[in-house]
């Protein structure tokens, strides 16, 4: 479904990337695991065009979204989760929800898909008409995720939606990965929580100082000796 | 002092001050929106302003050299020179985005800010070159229209006349017309969304440049706005008379709370209520020791005292940053 | 090696073609490149400062002698420099945006011209104006005036953030000048608009022209204030001062005393205005408030931004661009066109002299310089001369 | 003998919300943990501790000294320092000067000295630079100590901010999820050196983190925080084993073992 | 080309320079003082040209700021052709600007600057046609008693060395002839002056004085009967222009203004001067126009002295000359005293004849003073 291909990528004069490539398949979940600075943010957001590679190729099924600006790669149905959360603090849990759907204009749609995010995510119901920069910060990040639901995207991109959560908000995290997994949308995952992002993916990268360094399936990765050093913490 | 003086021009001072508040708030939403969505002070947009008002003027004498300024009803002919005035204002300001701060996006605040400043500059002259080779002057006055200078008497030291209340309506209805685009529609959330994270809202499929052009055009149009407003108003227009208001209509947005559309309104009532009642009562009541020459020093010393005890302005978030 | 000739020679080069050329705007300009030259080439540190002690202290009275009107220029130039600088600690380094500057050489120029000139005597009665050496002692009093001034300011308002200052100290400026354009009843302490004068110029040794004493005393002005910037910029001052500038709340947290350190930069600031202040109003001999309007404010604001925010050389470029090119270049360039219209120059068949009053060249030097400012922005948003960061020596733990 | 740092009866309200309720604290030394659900009120009583928020109710005392009503920069003079949830390093700064800034606090230099640069200011930036040098050693950063602090990786971004703190001699030190973000190898290397620095310094530390493998590692003692009420205290394995933890902050498995769910698919 | 040929031919070139604000917020009347000695270079320098010399004109912008307009003057002794400057509108770049010209005694011949200091200096190279604050105060106050018999006035200004100075003039003589002051205001408002109408319609004065200039009197009287003071009018020659009635119509007609610039009766070539810069220059001269090209014909009258032998001037020369120059201008006749001032200027008060700008000119005499200048006050 996406695919991509030996992309490179610098800030100023620093390589951040240094010829990246990998494969989504449809109806995947993928995890990125790496150590801090390897580039797993920097590859999300050139996918999802926030950053112009210099060098490489990115495709969704065969269209290449190479210096496409954001705006139109959210229109091909890719929906990103920035790191950080991102939501707007201003807006209510409603606007917020409702720039999820911004290039869509089919109102019915639109308004079962909220019902179905908010099925989802019982939590935002209770909580609609409050501004989102008073949510908790478990309550943000589920925000940041039913928004990007919205847009109804083919493919997620979603970078480190358990960071600086509670324990029990990223157990609920992950089973709601997998719930809107099953329900038809591909994952590509970013996760310093590797044996998290293991336990719940299909296969795996594994990204050092700008480049693959290995890929396997899940539970190979989980069985690599190296990964189990340098990311399970063994 | 004279009691039934000061008491006696009271209602006529505040409705006075209300005028110049609400032209104040036309400006100041111009200020406001784009420090809401680009978080600086645009210094150009006085002399957007005042490209409306010459649109509209140059509307007016059009018309009137054609005959039609007599032959037209007035509310048609005041409905035409705004649509138009606005427009011009408008389009002035979203193509000094496009050129003088599209690419300064990223760089450090003050850098546009002295682009404005150029900018300003920049368009106080070209106007003056234009009109100067096109009428050969560039102190042009409106023409009047009768209809709207017929005064009520409400009493002896009171009247209103038919343009201040064109004045106030329009005001109070474009204030309310933008409060609900930018509250109530998917446009202004949109508006709002950028203002807060431009990257995020592009990953929300929003076009952000679009909806900047959208911001300067908004902000630029109720700049007009005023500006036809005022020429209709204070008569007089050249050039460099934008200069002053604007910076007047700038400390309304900050006294209010700057990228807060409520607050500008509020200040720009404030101020001009302050203004008024400084130029108006501050030698009736120091027996000519200081007069109407102080009103801004009143006006400012104010200012600082309302930021000092509210620093975010009136109607400013007093959220506490988190640390 | 090659730049360290090529500078010398430059210097000397253009030194010599001003003398012969002693009107030609474009040959002084390009004296004055030379300088900026001799300071960016890769040469001797030894070099650099002697060629540009010899430019600055031989050279350029020589030449301004010639024609006083360089002379004029070089000291605007130096008065802005060091309100430039001034403006730079606050804005540049404390990343506070002061928009009320002016207000501050206001109150040093007021100072001295109203003791150094008769203007007094209406308050006081006689005795006035002191005696001209007094003059010296009055730029420290216009030092202490303009620091407390900036003090008395910053204590309410400093706590304000970003534009909510700005506006506070627009408002003041405005307040500062407008009292000057007021107070002259109920007691004429300013004279209102009708400004003061005679304002005594200061005793010269020597006998040295007015002109050059006044550029000498300027130079030695901004040399001090260079030093000082240069020592308050190197310290933990001025590191906090920076801190400040990238996130106050975690510089407070890290230990540095917000209010304290923000009214230094405040009053270090205003103290160099209000130094030059008392140079000013001795040097125009005349003051009214028109000198001290908000749009001169926005000028020194131009020149700090213009050169590079929070960088020393950068803001001694950047006023010195600004003031060359609306004193000099754009004025030369008026002039100039003015001769070819005069000559009835024809230019692809259209004969100049019938150019209408409308296009007159003089009418259209603040739009030029309002788009040279935008050009400016964006072909170099950093600033002529941005900050470089040293690499600092470390020491041995 | 009162102990080092101690809160008492700490109430912080916003507007309506009351984000802590009679929150008592107290540490003489070693290694403190506070944890709780998201938005239970932790940052805020670190801002508190620092001076950054000013309590409604209660006080903080610190070596018997008051604190309440002091500036942060104080409070830092006084020997206590913190480091921000989400960095907050001068970006601009390379990261020596931001170790320097946080030494601001030490350098006993007036005006005077600065302007007559004499053999005292010698003297005295000399010494900042070694002690400076010397952490950035300690925390591994030396080589990068002329790089701009917004061009480092996220981790070093992390550790500059625990060096820069450091710089202030605190005595007690807040420090404010450091681990967020990092792989379990990375996070493990940190709390390490936090050891490593609590033995030779003889520094108390107070931290709020998520990541129960550091928690439960490091700690001496754990407070959870829910709701702005402290709801249960004592040593790790204590806490873990409290159920009312259990409900509202750790879930069914505290530690996050992974399930297997891809083979339920 | 062309011109190189004739340069070879004459004996050189004469400037004479103009300074005044040409950009910025005065730029309009700063205009003006430049076409009207650009106007008055082109008609009388023929005599000059005759004698073998080009005459040009140099103008300078001072942009109103005193630091830019001594800028100017030091560039503008450093050219030796200059003979005279005509300038400036400001008071404030005037004094220290002459200060440089002083230095090498090059002529400064004001059209506008009306603040005593001026002369009071007792400069020998400094001159102005124009009247000063003093004289036309004291004109306008002996005429509101005089002629019209009000019994009270309300003074306004516009905080300008030039506005505020004949204001107080106006209301020191006023009150000492009996008149009641029922406010004395300055502003700075251009356009906005409602909250200062309201208290004057409240006061209902007989007369209303505006010490400034006609861009702000315009609007300021226009306003003032829209809402309905009936006070009659009464200012200074700042609003000696057309323009007043442009901005101000109906509102003006009848109003009476104090000038040195006469009526056609006076002056017949005053006609002639309007059309002419109509012609020109496709407008109404604005105030001090007139005075301008007064100024710049007195300098070329003084260069014409000098010249007689063939021999090119000196500044020194020219500046004695203008001295000496017995001028009849188109406002009036101008003879300096030993300060610089005009020895004796004929006032005038004139009043508004109709709401149509064209017929300015048509603005009938009511009055005429004779007064010298003043001593200077110690
Ligand atoms: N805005 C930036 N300017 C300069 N360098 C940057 C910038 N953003 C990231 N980098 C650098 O690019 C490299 C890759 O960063 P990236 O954020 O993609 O890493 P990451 O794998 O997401 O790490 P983390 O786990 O910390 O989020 C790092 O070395 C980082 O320092
Ligand atoms: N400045 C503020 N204004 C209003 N509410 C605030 C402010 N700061 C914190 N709060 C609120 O106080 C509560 C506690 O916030 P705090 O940041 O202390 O939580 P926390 O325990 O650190 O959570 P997390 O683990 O997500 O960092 C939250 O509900 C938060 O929204
Ligand atoms: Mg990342
Ligand atoms: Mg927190």
């Amino acid at each position: 479904m996406l695919s991509v291909d030996a992309l490179e990528v610098a800030y100023g004069g620093i390589r951040a990337l240094k010829g990246v490539a990998l494969e989504v398949g449809r109806g995947e979940i993928v995890a990125l695991l790496g150590n801090n600075g390897a580039g797993k943010t920097t590859t999300l957001k050139t996918i999802s065009g926030l950053l112009r590679p210099r060098r490489g190729a990115i495709a969704l099924e065969g269209e290449s979204l190479v210096g496409v600006p954001p705006h139109r790669i959210v229109l091909k149905g890719i929906a990103h989760v920035p790191e950080g959360r991102r939501i707007f603090n201003r807006l209510s849990v409603r606007e917020n929800l409702m720039m999820g759907a911004y290039p869509r204009h089919d109102a019915a749609a639109i308004a079962g898909d909220l019902d179905r995010v908010l099925v989802l995510f019982p939590r935002l119901g209770e909580r609609i008409a409050q501004v989102a920069g008073t949510l908790s910060g478990g309550e943000q990040q589920m925000l940041a995720i039913a928004r990007a639901l919205m847009l109804g995207p083919r493919l997620l991109l979603l970078d480190e939606p358990s960071m600086g959560l509670a324990p029990v908000l990223v157990e609920q995290i992950f089973e709601t990965i997998v719930d809107i997994n099953r329900q038809g949308t591909t994952i590509l995952l970013v996760e310093q929580n590797a044996a998290m992002a293991l336990a719940i993916a299909h296969r795996g990268y594994v990204l050092e100082t700008g480049s693959v360094v290995l890929t396997d399936t899940a539970a190979g990765l989980s069985d690599n000796a190296d990964v189990r050093r340098a990311y399970l913490g063994e | 002092m004279d009691l039934p003086l000061l008491v006696g021009i009271f209602p006529q001072v505040f409705l006075d001050g209300l005028i110049l508040g609400f032209m104040y708030a036309l400006i100041a939403l111009g200020y406001t929106m784009v420090y809401g969505v680009l978080e600086f002070i645009n210094f150009a947009h006085s002399e957007i302003f005042i490209v409306g008002a010459f649109v509209g003027v140059e509307i007016l004498l059009g018309m009137r050299a054609a005959g039609w300024l007599e032959a037209l009803p007035w509310p048609l002919v005041l409905l035409l020179i705004l649509v138009a005035g606005m427009a011009g204002a408008g389009l002035l300001a979203v193509s000094v985005e496009r050129i003088a701060y599209r690419p300064l996006r990223g760089a450090p605040r003050l850098i546009p800010l002295i682009s404005a400043i150029g900018v300003s500059f920049f368009l106080q002259d070209l106007i003056r070159l234009v009109e100067s080779i096109w009428r050969n002057a560039f102190n042009l006055v409106y023409p009047t229209m009768d209809a709207l200078n017929h005064r009520f008497e409400l009493t002896e030291t009171i009247d209103v006349s038919v343009k201040s209340l064109v004045v106030i309506a329009a005001a109070l209805a474009m204030l309310w017309a933008l409060h609900a685009l930018v509250n109530r529609t998917k446009i202004g959330t949109a508006i709002r969304a950028v203002a807060e994270d431009q990257a995020a809202a592009s990953l929300m499929g929003i076009d952000v440049n679009r909806i900047i052009s959208l911001t300067f055009l908004i902000g630029g149009a109720m700049g007009g706005a005023a500006g036809v407003l005022f020429g209709v108003q204070y008569g007089l227009i050249n050039p460099y008379s934008g200069f002053i208001p604007g910076l007047k209509a700038f400390t309304a947005a900050v006294l209010g709370g700057i990228g807060n559309i409520p607050g500008a309104m509020i200040g720009g009532v404030v101020l001009g209520l302050l203004e008024a009642f400084a130029a108006s009562y501050l030698s009736l009541l120091t027996g000519g020791a200081f007069g109407a020459e102080y009103k801004d020093i009143f006006a400012f010393s104010v200012l600082i005292l309302i930021l000092i005890f509210r620093p975010k302005g009136l109607l400013g978030e007093i959220v506490r940053e988190r640390a | 090696m090659i730049q360290a000739a090529l500078a010398t020679g430059l210097v000397g080069l253009s030194a010599w073609a001003v003398a012969t050329f002693p009107r030609s705007v474009v040959v002084f300009l390009l004296f004055q490149g030379s300088l900026l030259f001799v300071y960016l080439a890769r040469i001797p540190r030894w070099l650099r400062t002697a060629l540009l002690a010899l430019a600055l202290l031989v050279l350029m009275p020589v030449l301004g002698h010639f024609n006083g009107y360089y002379l004029e220029i070089a000291t605007q130039v130096g008065i802005f420099v060091a309100l430039a600088l001034g403006l730079n600690i606050v804005v540049g380094l404390a990343g506070l945006l002061d928009l009320g500057y002016v207000a501050f050489f206001a109150v040093g120029a007021y100072s001295w011209a109203i003791f150094g000139s008769p203007h007094a005597n209406i308050m006081f009665g006689g005795g006035f104006p002191l005696a001209p050496g007094w003059f010296y002692a009055f730029l420290l009093v216009g030092l202490l005036l303009g620091a407390g001034t900036g003090v008395l300011l910053g204590l309410p308002v400093l706590r304000l953030r970003g534009d909510y200052l700005a506006i506070v100290t627009l408002g003041f400026g405005e307040v500062i000048r407008v009292l000057a354009n007021n107070l002259d009843k109920p007691v004429n302490i300013t004279n209102g608009p009708k400004g003061i004068t005679p304002i005594s110029r200061p005793p010269v040794p020597f006998d040295v022209p007015y002109a050059e004493a006044f550029y000498f005393l300027v130079l030695l002005i901004v040399v001090v204030v260079v030093l000082v910037n240069r020592r308050l910029e190197d310290s933990h001052v001025g590191r906090a001062w920076e801190a400040i500038r990238e996130d106050e709340l975690a510089a407070q947290a890290m230990g540095v005393p917000l209010v304290r350190s923000k009214l230094l930069a405040f009053g270090c600031g205003a103290s160099f205005a209000g130094i030059m202040g008392v140079v000013f109003s001795a040097k125009q001999v005349f003051i009214n408030p028109e000198s001290f309007t908000f749009l001169e404010s926005i000028g020194v604001l131009a020149m700090v931004i213009l050169g590079g925010m929070g960088s020393i050389p950068g803001a001694v470029v950047g006023a010195t661009v600004v003031t060359v090119l609306n004193l000099q270049v754009l004025k030369g360039f008026s002039l100039w066109l003015n001769e070819l219209k005069n000559a009835g120059v024809v230019v692809l068949g259209y004969n100049l002299a019938d150019l209408p009053t409308q296009l007159e060249p003089a009418k259209y030097e603040r739009m030029i310089f309002g788009a040279i400012l935008v050009l400016m922005m964006i072909f170099r948003p950093q600033g002529i001369l941005p900050v470089r960061r040293r690499a600092r020596e470390l020491g041995t733990p | 003998m009162s102990a080092l740092f101690e809160a008492r009866g700490i109430t912080k309200r916003f507007g309506g919300l009351t984000a802590l309720h009679a929150v008592d604290f107290a540490l003489d030394a070693g290694i403190a943990s506070i944890i709780g659900p998201n938005g239970a009120g932790k940052t805020t009583l670190f801002n508190v501790f620092t001076g950054l928020y000013r309590a409604e109710e209660g006080g903080v005392t610190f070596r018997g000294q008051p604190l309440l009503g002091l500036r942060p920069d104080q409070i830092t003079a006084l020997g206590i320092c913190r480091t921000f949830q989400n960095i907050r390093l001068f970006g601009n700064m390379t990261a020596i000067e931001n170790v320097l800034v946080g030494m601001h606090a030490r350098v006993r230099l007036g005006l005077r000295d600065v302007l007559a640069r004499g053999p005292r200011f010698h003297a005295s930036e000399g010494a900042l630079m070694a002690r400076a040098s010397a952490l950035l050693e300690r925390v591994g950063l030396l080589p990068q100590a002329n790089e701009v602090a917004r061009n480092l990786p996220y981790g070093d971004q992390r550790r500059l901010e625990l060096a820069r703190a450091l710089a202030s001699e605190p005595a007690l030190l807040l420090l404010d999820e450091p681990t967020a973000g990092m792989t379990r190898g990375e996070a493990g290397a940190l709390m390490g050196l936090l050891r490593a620095l609590v033995a030779d310094l003889g520094l108390a530390v107070v931290l709020i983190e998520h990541n129960m493998r550091v928690v439960m590692g490091v700690s001496d003692r754990v407070t959870v925080l829910d709701h702005g009420e402290k709801i249960s205290e004592g040593a790790p394995h204590e806490v873990q084993a409290d159920p009312r933890v259990i409900e509202a902050y750790l879930g069914t498995r505290h530690s996050g073992a992974p399930r297997r769910r891809l083979a339920e698919r | 080309p062309a011109s190189s040929l004739e340069a070879q031919a004459s004996k050189g070139t004469i400037k004479i320079a103009t300074q005044s604000p040409l950009s910025g917020g005065q730029a309009a009347l700063g205009e003006g003082i430049k076409l009207g000695a650009q106007l008055a270079i082109e008609k009388f320098r023929g005599g000059l040209e005759k004698r073998g010399f080009k005459v040009e004109l140099v103008p300078f912008d001072d942009q109103a700021k005193p630091d830019v307009g001594v800028a100017n003057a030091k560039n503008i002794i450093a050219d030796k052709d200059i003979m005279v400057v005509v300038g400036h509108l400001n008071s404030g770049v005037a004094i220290p600007s002459s200060e440089v010209y002083k230095e090498v005694n090059l002529a400064m011949v004001s059209p506008a600057n009306t603040n005593p200091v001026i002369t009071d200096r007792g400069y020998p190279n400094v001159f102005r046609i124009c009247g000063r604050d003093d004289v036309q105060g004291v004109v306008g106050a002996e005429f509101a008693k005089g002629t019209m018999k009000v019994k009270s006035a309300y003074v306004i200004h516009d905080k300008t060395a030039y506005g505020q100075g004949v204001a107080e003039f106006f209301k020191a003589d006023a009150e000492k002839k009996g008149i009641k002051i029922l406010g004395f205001e300055g502003t700075e408002e251009k356009s906005n002056f409602d909250p200062i109408i309201t208290p004057i319609k409240a006061k209902n004065p007989d007369l209303i004085y505006f010490g400034g200039i006609y861009e702000q009197a315009g609007p300021f009287f226009k306003q003032a009967r829209e809402k309905g003071v009936k006070s009659k009018f009464l200012g200074p020659d700042g609003l000696d222009s057309s323009d007043l009635v442009r901005i101000a119509g109906k509102a003006v007609v009848g109003m009476y203004y104090t000038s040195v610039a006469g009526p056609v009766s006076v002056y017949p070539q005053a006609k002639q001067f309007a059309e002419e810069y109509k012609k020109k220059f496709g407008k109404n001269p604005e105030p001090f126009a007139a005075q301008a090209y007064d100024s710049a014909a007195i300098a070329i009258k003084a260069l014409e002295a000098v010249t007689k032998t063939g021999k090119a001037p000196t500044r020194d020369a020219v500046t004695a000359a203008i001295r000496d120059v017995r001028h009849t201008g188109i406002t009036g006749t101008v003879e300096f005293d030993a300060k610089g001032d005009p020895k004796k200027a004929l006032y005038f008060v004139l009043q508004v004849a109709g709401e149509n700008p064209e017929k300015w000119s048509d603005n009938k005499e009511v009055k005429r003073l004779s007064i010298a200048a003043p001593p200077v006050k110690k």
